[in-house]
């Protein structure tokens, strides 16, 4: 589908957030369900980049993506300009709706980095169904305007920075510690890099609070079909491969193998 | 008249257009559905079928590279059974030619397989002898004339469908392993399959694939297999499926101008899931505009 | 401190730095010295020398495919008598490495020109064994290792100074080849040459390079020669000169963490005449970035 | 070096003309010469895309260059907006003056589509110097942009279309046999499709006119390295390759072999 870039803004240090006319499509979209893009006509760079739909303006039929500049393909989203069409796959993925239980009136939102952008969208669609506690994590204060869309959707904030320049010096998980003695909320969101997933679905386990994450991997196709972006997932005593662009990228924390 | 006829015929099995789907990168045909109708395709060659459920290599299985992508899956599939049962009444439903791609641990492992699957409601089977991402099997059996010989033969005593052997471009002269082929009884030859390559992090310095090494497949290698194409074209009787890197109508055009009868999309599926449906469409575009009126008028037409 | 020793030894030889230009991407070095310092060059690999001059192959001589281009010069060079009067003194001027790239038709053009290059104020002699672009000769030689241990130890007899062995990438399993080029006596190694390909304009129906096919070069065939120099390095103790595709610094490296030595760079002087420089200042920034001091902490340094 | 883009605008169908910034460089630059522009940062496409200088404005430093989009590359020149900045070595080639002789005071420019841009400059540089007599071929009258520079530089203007929509009806050619009979200058200059070159090289024999021709063959480096862009050139009973982008793009006609 054809998507029309409507804004395309430098949000944080090499960090563009865009909005993109999709009409429709927009207000179907889930959070965690995320849009892959076709960075160019060129065959360099060749795949589609997976990002992760952030927030929606139904009304509009406009949806948000908040990208980090990595490599080629985000660089060529970073210099595309208002106006100029994009090839999108969206809605794709299954969704944290999809995963968890249809009843969820407490959900602790923990994100850390780029991660943050599907708990946002999340944070945004459970507003008035839930209360909502988001337990945040960046490098420094230089990320503020990623953790700022929280606080409109959120009973409370709370902020770790690896540097200390705001909130809570250490890691976002430390943190989320502390608040599980104090309480335990009916379910955990998280979404980040693999090594804070796998201490999240530890601490979920400590403290029997279920968890869901969304994972991410390499992908292909999007759409299930080419089998490359696999992550181990447990069933009982046995594993298998799930696919993270249409079994995922929402999982339960405990069924996830983080070992690789 | 302005009557275009884009059928092809590989060994008695009709073609209604020369574009079937590669093996590995369609899946059984299922999510495509949403995007494109299957009716609308050539044929479709089935995600890479071994005689028991392989759960594949561990992640991560994709690098891209310059206009081209590492893939590392290891041939992970339900296995013969479950395809026969879940998999092939789906894809007869649809009025499109049905290629089960088979490949193997062993000789024994391939033929039990291939019996099975030829007593099942396939149209033609394509023998895969070139995976390189299982360690045992697949490719060591492509790596030579005479293992290729072997490994056709064999199989073709229990394949009575149209046996279609698929080529490895890891080999020193693809001419001697497509005789080689030929002379076991293949009935057709598809190649390319995927080129060894590799991938590194210069900042981990670790592999990015999590199998160390990959196939390469997409843009970058259409030059190597277009040159493969059109050498096997002039060493063997038996019609070539052709591929490796087909993204649009001319790409699959020059395959069939070095000789293919039809051709595989493969990669171009993965970036843009109507690539197919497009091809069809930019290859009948060619024709009308060059006045073509079948797709002999393009096979083997190249000058030189 | 902070000194960073970027100097490599290649049999005896010191290369300032592991960089060294390509054959033919650099011909005999004058172009580029209005571009670049020639003294900055760890060495120059000369352009294909033959024994006698050659005039080459029929334009057109270059295909641009995907991230990568096809060539079919056919090895147009003056000779190896006008090389060593009017070349080799005008290089010879600089501080750098020159290494002499021989290709031929037979043993005995390979042998005498051996000989003459030999008695000539060259730094090491690379054996061109895998040139697709020559009737005979060339590839032919590199294309099995019982062809490739015969020219190599042949030509042994008159080197005298380090022999580097360059591979063809159009071979079955390029560690035989590897090991038999070691086993004649080759000083190191030099990997890849350039695949075989083609190139067909699907408008005239015709190959677009005058020779009808030529040799992929470029970042397209990054991730088989990154393959092919791990493959390499794992089975033979002398060292390797990795190339294939390398564009910047973070290319380079990725070659020496597969297990070369040095690397050079072809394709990418065609796109941009610094490149070479630019990667010497690259792999420099990424030892400063990683604390690392010597080349040897680099090379090899995948973990796996 | 890098240019800035300073216009870029279609002129004709699928024609552009842009003007590139290159400071002190574009008053050394001579007619023939050429620019090697790197179309992007991607490796697709991965070589640079020579294109002649057709226009210089020295006061400002401003190059121009008219190209046709063909394929990847010319496409991508012409999504280019002015202020981006271009990659490219100029000049390149050797250039009509440093072939023909100095006292050139009588030259007839014989073009053919997108070849009649080197001529352009040509014009420019020679029109105090020598009279001029431009005669140039195009499909039809859709490509008026592309004569009418001609217009001002010479003493006259003869155009053939192929459609007969403007001047003459037929070859470019045809018309310059025309005029041959009537008058022989003292140099013919010819730039165009190697058809067209091979009937002007014959013609020019047949008249004992004196005649250079800017060739154009597929290039890498563009700078004399690569020994891709050869063309036969013969001298004596000999004939040798040469390369165009040094030796060249400018030969003596009657040097060309132009059978292949
Ligand atoms: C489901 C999902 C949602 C995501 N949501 C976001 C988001 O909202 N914001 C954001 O900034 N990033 C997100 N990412 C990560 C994003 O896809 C990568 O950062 C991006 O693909 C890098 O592309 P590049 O061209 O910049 O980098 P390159 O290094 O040039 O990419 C090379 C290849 O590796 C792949 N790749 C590299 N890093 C990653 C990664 N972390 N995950 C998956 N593939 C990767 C690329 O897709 C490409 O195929 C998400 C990833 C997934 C799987
Ligand atoms: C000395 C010289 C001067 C030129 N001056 C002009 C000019 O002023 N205006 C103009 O429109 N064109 C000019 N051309 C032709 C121009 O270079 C090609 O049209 C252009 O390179 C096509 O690139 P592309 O990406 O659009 O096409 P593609 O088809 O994508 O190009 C593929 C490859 O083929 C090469 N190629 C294709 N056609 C030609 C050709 N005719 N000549 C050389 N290489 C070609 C490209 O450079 C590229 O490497 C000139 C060519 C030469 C050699
Ligand atoms: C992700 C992926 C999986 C593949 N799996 C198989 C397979 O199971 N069996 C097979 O014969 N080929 C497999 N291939 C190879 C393709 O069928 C095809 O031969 C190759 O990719 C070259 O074509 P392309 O460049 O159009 O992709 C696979 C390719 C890719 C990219
Ligand atoms: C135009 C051109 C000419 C070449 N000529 C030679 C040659 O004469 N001798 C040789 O050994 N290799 C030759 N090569 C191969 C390169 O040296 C190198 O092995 C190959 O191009 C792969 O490296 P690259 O991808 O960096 O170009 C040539 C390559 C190109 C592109
Ligand atoms: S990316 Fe293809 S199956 Fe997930
Ligand atoms: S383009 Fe390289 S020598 Fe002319």
């Amino acid at each position: 589908m054809t998507g029309i870039v409507y804004s395309n803004d430098l949000i944080s240090p090499s960090i563009y957030k865009m909005g993109i006319q999709l009409g429709d499509t927009a207000e179907s979209i889930q959070a965690g369900q995320f849009a892959h893009v076709r960075c160019g006509q060129s065959y360099d760079p060749l795949l589609r980049r997976p990002i992760s739909v952030c927030q929606i303006d139904a009304e509009n039929g406009i949806i948000y993506i908040t990208y980090q500049v990595k490599g080629k393909g985000t660089r060529w989203l970073a210099e595309q300009a208002i106006g100029s069409k994009l090839d999108i796959l969206c809605p794709l993925g299954n969704s944290f709706e999809a995963v968890m239980p249809a009843d969820i009136n407490e959900i602790w939102l923990v994100g850390g980095g780029i991660g943050v952008f599907p708990l946002q969208l999340l944070a945004q669609q459970y507003k008035d169904k839930a209360d909502i506690v988001s337990i945040l994590g960046f490098r420094s204060d230089e990320f503020k305007p990623l953790w700022q869309p929280f606080e409109q959707y959120s009973k409370r904030v709370i902020i770790a920075t690896e540097d200390g320049s705001y909130g809570y010096e250490g890691l976002v998980t430390d943190e989320l510690i502390l608040a599980l003695r104090a309480h335990k909320p009916q379910i955990i969101a998280g979404c980040g890099p693999s090594k804070m997933l796998k201490s999240l679905a530890c601490i979920a386990e400590q403290y029997d609070v279920p968890c869901v994450v969304s994972l991410e991997e390499r992908m292909g196709c999007g759409i299930g079909a080419c089998l490359v972006c696999n992550c181990k997932i447990k069933s009982d005593d046995e594993w298998h491969y799930r696919r993270v662009c249409t079994d995922g990228p929402v999982f339960w924390s405990h069924e996830v193998s983080f070992d690789e | 008249m302005n009557e275009i006829n884009m059928c092809v015929d590989i060994c008695g099995v009709k073609l209604k257009n020369p574009v079937i789907a590669a093996s590995g990168t369609f899946a059984f045909g299922r999510e495509y559905s949403r995007y494109l109708d299957l009716n609308r395709l050539g044929g479709i060659s089935v995600k890479g079928l071994t005689l028991y459920p392989r759960e594949g290599n561990p992640p991560p299985r994709i690098a891209e590279t310059a206009a081209g992508i590492l893939n590392s899956v290891g041939l992970q599939n339900p296995g013969v059974d479950a395809f026969i049962s879940n998999e092939l009444p789906y894809l007869k439903q649809f009025d499109t030619v049905v290629i089960a791609n088979l490949a193997g641990n062993s000789r024994d492992e391939y033929c039990v397989a291939a019996d099975k699957l030829d007593k099942a409601d396939i149209d033609m089977l394509e023998l895969n002898i070139s995976c390189p991402n299982v360690k045992e099997g697949g490719l060591s059996f492509g790596a030579t004339p005479e293992s290729a010989y072997d490994i056709t033969k064999q199989v073709r005593n229990y394949c009575h469908h149209p046996l279609v052997v698929k080529l490895s471009p890891n080999v020193g002269n693809i001419k001697d392993v497509a005789s080689a082929a030929q002379n076991a009884g293949a009935d057709a030859l598809s190649l390319i399959n995927t080129l060894l390559g590799m991938a590194i992090d210069p900042h981990t310095r670790k592999p990015i694939l999590g199998n160390i090494t990959g196939g390469l497949s997409g843009p970058a290698i259409k030059p190597v297999a277009l040159y493969m194409v059109w050498q096997a074209a002039q060493t063997v009787d038996i019609p070539i499926i052709g591929m490796g890197g087909i993204m649009n109508g001319n790409d699959a055009i020059e395959f069939m101008l070095a000789g293919a009868v039809a051709v595989q999309v493969g990669t171009a599926n993965l970036v843009e899931p109507m690539a197919t449906v497009r091809i069809i469409d930019d290859i009948e575009r060619y024709m009308l505009d060059n006045g073509l009126k079948t797709i002999k008028d393009i096979t083997g037409g190249l000058i030189c």
